[in-house]
């Protein structure tokens, strides 16, 4: 099986680096993996996404015509890719910034105040990393131990930020948690 | 685990690269491959090897027959426009007889196209777009880690025949990262000696010329016969392939690189609802695996050629099959890639319509 | 109230895709205003370069060809001897009309083809994602000079509209920049003086926009037309380089 | 004898470069805490003291700035 | 009689341009091409057009799209490396869908060669060197009257299909004089309206962009596909081929240009031998006479491909009998042409070891 | 009695193709020369242009790289960064590195490429018999401009070696002429002193040799080194160009 | 029938026009005819040639591996050719240059004493001319009418050259006929 | 105090330039009636008066007059 996630949002707002840090986690945990992100012309414009496929068999293709899971950081990204989406789908919103959700009956919407949480652990920065924590928590797509191996290499060479970043997961994760049924 | 790494498929290429012994690179701008130019103008000071950024893609493949004629392991890469600029430089290195790897990591075309990932420059790189009688060794990657591996090795087939190398990667196959093992590292000084290097007598040995201008009619002749037989050598002892899934089938897929893949997941798909599909995935474009495609049609009589292109390597597939089994092709041009289902719906068309399936 | 600006007629009603305060946005108004007020739009074709500006016939609203990397004046001549009375432009980036294009450009100028380059120059190569071009200057860094661009290792940075106004088909070479106010209303006359040239068949005519990348610099777009004022220039002084054969009467 | 003048500003074509704002002599322009649909901070008029000088358009970029004077 | 002129190939060929309505012609000299930009810098100036010696075969490739974008009839030359330089250019005016006629005066290869008449760049030509599918329409002159007609042709096609006409010929084909007839002048204001030309809008119609970058993979598939429907169209119209003593043919020789004249010679020897031995010479090589090839078959079965070359068209003659009739190969690459006698010497060997004639 | 002059060892004992009178051959001979008396010889490559000079390594006693046209310059850019301590040349004539090869030759100077150029100016394509050349000066007959090259029509000629003189990698640039005994031994000169340059590691070195080319220009021999003294160097006048970087001891 | 000739000489000796003159008067005779000159970097280095082939059949080759005819103005020219000619040709060459002639029994030698002819008629440069006329009066390979109106077109530019030149044909031309048995 | 030279010219590698016979300050030199294999009137020298100045030397094309001084 093969699960396929987009992740979206402004330049800048660390969207390659989501997809990255869990491209390297299913790498730890010994999965097959593939990440695509936007290259070349298609940069300019200010929008950014990139595509992480994860399976225990091969990956036939890298790219995710019709995503399993979508995580938006924006407004803009919500409609550009909502209709792409898989039937069964998952949805991760940063629910401070995106506040229009198209219907759609078949996917399951995560709503995630992302930059409130950035906030509330003082690093407004890392509203991708909770947005992280929240997908991990909810699909379990790589262990939990292994996207903190990730992000600790992520930030190999900035290692003063790493616990900063891993608060951040925590945050997103146990947000999740949180809400879910013990 | 430990020694995987997430790399790009033109990083992993330009990393082989260095780990090969390449010391030279000569590149010039271009997407989907600015990778490789950007990860070695950093590694190359790193490995004390030279990274120019040529004022063009003609600068830059005569910078390479230069380090190459000096016994340099070279290597440049560029994309589908910026390869047909490189078509006289790939002309003179094959008439001059100088090794050199060159990565053409192809984008959508003709023109200017877009920069999405295609296969529509099989005929140039397996045909020579230059001009003259000459072929290159062509690789198709069919993954990331295969970038690394067939790049590796394509520094080696290059010294051996004294020939160019062509890495036939895709915008898709070069900006996708994955996991992958790099090839070690070479000693510089475990590299084949070389005895057609000029690099000046040093009071050692006469003055040497490397040159493709043989105005003799006979003697350029003589010449082009050389590099044929040649050619047949790496015929003869440089096919690669891989055979996926052929055992039972009844049909067979013929796919490279960034359809390769595709293909595996449209056959996984075709397989989980009984057809029996197969498919032959060529890794040397040129040479083409010929002999294995004819053999299969001894007991497989359905070919489906799918290329990321109007239709190229089918000739190379008909050619190889000489009318013994039915052909037919299934193509996307222009940068689009159909999903592994796009293609399954496509390939059980075709096998319900030979084998009435449904 | 009478409207005293608006959008120039040459420029079509929709957004552009470049950067956020991106030069290039900046010489594409200035470039429609001038055919505006020049009354030269409706026999005005431009040449569109590969760089940011390869979708410039998407902006513009006038006859475009789409050149390939480097052949904006060889396309140009094509056009220009075919439509002797029509008003010719190569639109070019500096990697475009420096690197790659080196020769057609020289050539052009020394042909005096009669017709106008519009160079921008932003230092880097933007489309591409910021790879170093022959007018990056020593110490600044690139994609492909990460350590910062070094004589001895990149070599040294190109004055390429110097070299074009050494040479006697030149009629007329300058240089503006695209920073404040002051500079780009300076810029935009020596766009006009340009294309004024062309009408005079007076030979060859280019202007060098000197112009912020505010992405590839990494900069943000006050900070990038600070960094032009303060260190760019120092290696591109604007001003008219050459002019020759002034036209009688 | 100052005339008043009167901008307009495409909002969602705004790219909030701030070139505007830098410029403006009189200081009106700032850049809004709102974004556009294109998820930038567009300009906004915050004075009226306006004079129809047309710096703001001439600067730019998109030439998404209308201006009146009279 | 008082019309015939005797006349160099290269010089026919440009005065057939002329006269075809081009006047505009851009060019860099290269042996064994030089007469035409020479006769035609000056003949421009007789005719009020325009000739321009460009700084190099790229410039001029660029000049050419250029002055074909804004209507004219326009022209350039070279040989083979020269052509090899032109590639991206030619990828573009067939992206950009533009009319040119390009005439490469093939000299012996790969790289610098010699400048002797050679047929080595027909993959070149034929599969398009430079990058992306497209296909050119590729007309192989048999001797100087055919400089002249199939020239004059190139420009009515090119117009005809928005796409580019090759004259391929040789440096024995280019230099050879022989009487000739000229076609009649074409008045300018005869020549077809083109609804495509960018020369300014003048008031009277929207802007209008010649363009070939289509950055959205689905629009460029749509313009490849397109384009595959014109080339289409052109192999089901434009096939042009000789017959030569076919009727009671045993053995079928294939040869083009100066190779099919020569094995004319061969033929008129073989036969007063008592051998029956036909030709087929494929006028346009592109789109290739496969039909005829293939049905040729249903009858002969012998066919003996002869190129100067180590091999190339014999792909295509491969490709249309799809096994049904034996092929074998004489070629002769780097420039070395081999006579008539020669020729009928090896034609004799096989074709005796076929039918056990001597 | 003393022998005071014979053939120079790096020049092989073969007769040469070129026509009588032609400056290939005295410039051969004048680089050859001084391979020996700086003794480079053993270290030297060469690049071979496409050209009257296409056989130069059937002449020259070093090794060497045959050239596509137009491209020694970057041949030897890679040559050189291989085999650093190596003396590396490029030998071209006018159309090889002032037309086709003007991007490359550009270039070179601006990376300050530590390589040297032998550039031997005559003014007309020679190899492939008579065309027009860049340095075609105006009024001069070609194949290719048989009216007489008019500024109008055929464009200016171009002073290449004073547009490379311009860019800061250039080490050395100067311009001697082959004439007389005089002029030749001054040109002498400045071809060591162009490779001196480049042993001294100082950036790029260009000699250019005003040379006759009898055949193309339809004069006998000494008409032809006539008409270079009384007509050519109007145009190409000779001299040390620039000097930069000098080294200190 | 095709008679394949190939005239050979110092560049400046008029070789090349030669072989065009007689190839254009084969023209006027409605002949097949094709004319072959040496091009590009064989031009280099002091001697031309060209072939010319004559028929009244379609010509195959205008290239002569083995010509009929050889037509010689100076010495290293016959050391180069003669041992490609045909078995029964015959070669004509200049003998005023010409002293050292390879022994060949299986060909015809033709000696004209051309310079002295010239010289003769006041006209040093028509060598070439004079050689043509002993051709034509010789092999009869043209007309000599066909000839003369050749020679007109060749100088038709030239007009006031064109008497001489038909007097050095005619000089050639006579140099034979006189010579053989009337 | 003039010291007495002496030349060799390889005449068959000769090819009549001429440069020798214009510069040769002795002016001994000249242009040979004869013609070599080649078919170029070569150079030969028709005075004693040399002086190994080699000016001949150093315009040869051909490199083919080699100088004795002593
Ligand atoms: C033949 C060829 N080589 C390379 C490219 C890739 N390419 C496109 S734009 C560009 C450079 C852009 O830089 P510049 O000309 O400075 O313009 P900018 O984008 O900065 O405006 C390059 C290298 C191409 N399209 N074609
Ligand atoms: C790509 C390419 N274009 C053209 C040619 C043909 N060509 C060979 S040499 C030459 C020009 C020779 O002129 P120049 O460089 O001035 O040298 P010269 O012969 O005068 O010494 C040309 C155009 C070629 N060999 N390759
Ligand atoms: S990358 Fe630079 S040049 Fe390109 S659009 Fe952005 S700011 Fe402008
Ligand atoms: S200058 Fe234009 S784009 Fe920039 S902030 Fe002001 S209105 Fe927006
Ligand atoms: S053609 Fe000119 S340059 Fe070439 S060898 Fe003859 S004289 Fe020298
Ligand atoms: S050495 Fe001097 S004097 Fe002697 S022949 Fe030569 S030029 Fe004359």
């Amino acid at each position: 099986m093969v699960i396929k996630s987009i992740f979206a949002g402004f330049g800048g707002q660390g969207v390659l680096s989501m997809g990255y840090t869990l491209a390297t986690a299913a790498m730890v945990d010994g999965k097959h993996v593939t990440y695509l992100p936007t290259y070349g012309a298609e940069v300019r414009g200010g929008t950014a996404n990139c595509t992480v496929a994860i399976g225990n068999e091969e990956i036939a293709s890298p790219v995710a015509s019709e995503p399993e899971i979508l995580v938006v950081l924006n407004q803009p990204s919500v409609l550009k890719f909502i209709n792409k989406m898989s039937p069964g789908g998952t949805l991760f919103v940063n629910s401070s910034l995106v506040n229009k959700i198209p219907d759609r009956e078949d996917i399951e919407v995560v709503k995630v105040p992302a930059n409130e949480l950035a906030i509330e652990i003082n690093s407004p920065r890392s509203v991708n990393v909770i947005m992280l924590g929240a997908l991990v928590a909810k699909k379990g797509l790589v262990s939990p131990e292994s996207m903190r191996t990730a992000i600790e290499m992520f930030f190999e060479k900035k290692a003063k930020i790493i616990p900063i970043n891993l608060e951040a997961f925590q945050k997103g994760y146990d947000f999740i948690k949180g809400e879910e049924p013990a | 685990m430990a020694d995987k790494v997430l790399m790009r498929g033109n990083n992993a290429m330009a990393e082989a690269a260095v780990r090969a012994g390449c010391r030279y690179y000569f590149g010039y701008p271009i997407t989907p491959q600015n990778d490789v130019p950007e990860y070695l103008s950093g590694r190359m000071v790193e490995v004390g090897g030279t990274f120019i950024q040529a004022e063009s893609e003609i600068a830059s493949i005569y910078m390479v027959l230069g380090a190459s004629a000096a016994g340099g392991r070279v290597m440049t890469s560029s994309s589908s426009p910026g390869i047909s600029l490189k078509q006289e430089g790939m002309s003179f290195l094959a008439g001059h007889e100088l090794p050199a790897v060159i990565a053409n990591v192809v984008r959508g075309g003709p023109g200017l196209g877009n920069i999405a990932g295609s296969q529509s420059d099989y005929f140039q790189m397996t045909r020579g777009g230059g001009h003259g009688d000459y072929r290159m060794i062509v690789l198709a990657p069919g993954n990331v880690q295969e970038m690394a591996d067939l790049t590796y090795l394509a520094f080696d087939l290059a010294d051996k025949y004294r020939t160019q190398s062509i890495i036939l990667a895709d915008g898709m196959m070069g900006n996708t990262m994955e996991p992958v093992i790099l090839p070690e590292m070479r000693e510089l000084d475990s590299l084949p000696e070389k005895d057609y290097v000029v690099d000046g007598m040093r009071g050692k040995r006469p003055s040497r010329a490397r040159l493709s201008l043989i105005l003799e009619p006979k003697e350029l002749e003589d010449h082009n016969w050389k590099l044929q037989r040649k050619y047949k050598l790496i015929q003869e002892n440089e096919v690669r392939f891989e055979e996926y899934e052929l055992e039972d089938a009844e049909m067979v897929i013929v796919a490279f690189g960034t359809a390769a893949r595709i293909a595996k997941g449209a056959i996984r798909r075709a397989r989980s609802e009984g057809l029996k599909v197969g498919m032959i995935r060529p890794i040397t474009l040129w040479p083409f695996p010929s002999d294995v495609v004819r053999q299969l049609a001894d007991r497989v009589k359905e070919f489906l050629v799918f290329e990321l292109n109007a239709g190229q390597m089918i000739e190379d597939v008909k050619l190889s099959l000489e009318g013994t089994a039915n052909v037919s092709f299934y193509g996307r041009p222009g940068g689009s890639i159909p999903t592994p289902r796009d293609l399954a719906k496509v390939i059980i068309n075709r096998y319900s319509q030979k084998f009435r399936l449904i | 109230m009478k409207k005293v600006y608006t959008r120039p007629k040459y420029l079509k009603p929709v957004a552009n895709h470049y950067c956020p305060g991106c030069g290039h946005s900046i010489v594409h108004r200035l470039v429609a205003e001038v055919f505006e007020e020049m009354d030269i739009g409706e026999r005005a074709i431009g040449v569109a370069p590969a760089g940011c500006a390869v979708l410039a016939y998407n902006y513009f609203d006038v006859d475009f060809v789409e050149g390939a990397h480097g052949r904006g004046c060889a396309i140009a001549t094509g056009l220009k001897r075919r439509v002797p009375d029509a008003v010719v432009f190569s639109y070019q980036g500096d990697g475009d009309l420096a690197a790659i294009g080196t020769a057609e450009t020289i050539h052009a100028a020394a042909r005096g083809e009669n017709i106008t380059i519009v160079f921008v120059n932003n230092g880097i190569y933007g489309m591409t994602g910021g790879q170093m071009a022959p007018t990056t200057i020593l110490g600044m860094k690139a994609t492909t000079a990460p350590f910062g661009r070094e004589a001895k290792r990149e070599g040294y940075n190109l004055d390429i509209t110097h070299l074009v106004a050494e040479i006697e088909g030149t009629a007329y070479a300058a240089r503006g920049l695209i920073t404040s106010p002051k500079e780009i209303r300076k810029s935009k006359k020596l766009i006009a003086d340009a294309f004024q040239c062309q009408l005079d068949n007076r030979g060859l005519s280019i202007v060098e926009l000197v112009s912020p990348c505010p992405t590839n610099w990494g900069m943000q777009p006050l900070a990038s037309v600070k960094w032009i004022e303060e260190t760019f220039t120092k290696h591109y002084t604007p001003g008219v380089l050459v002019e020759r054969r002034p036209v009688s009467g | 004898m100052s005339k008043k003048g009167k901008i307009e500003i495409d909002r969602d074509k705004c790219k909030s470069c701030g070139y505007c704002v830098e410029h403006c002599p009189q200081s009106i322009l700032k850049i809004s805490e709102n974004y556009n649909d294109k998820g930038y901070f567009y300009a906004v008029q915050v004075g009226e003291e306006c004079t129809g000088c047309s710096i703001c358009a001439v600067v730019c970029p998109e030439a998404i700035i209308e201006v009146w004077r009279g």
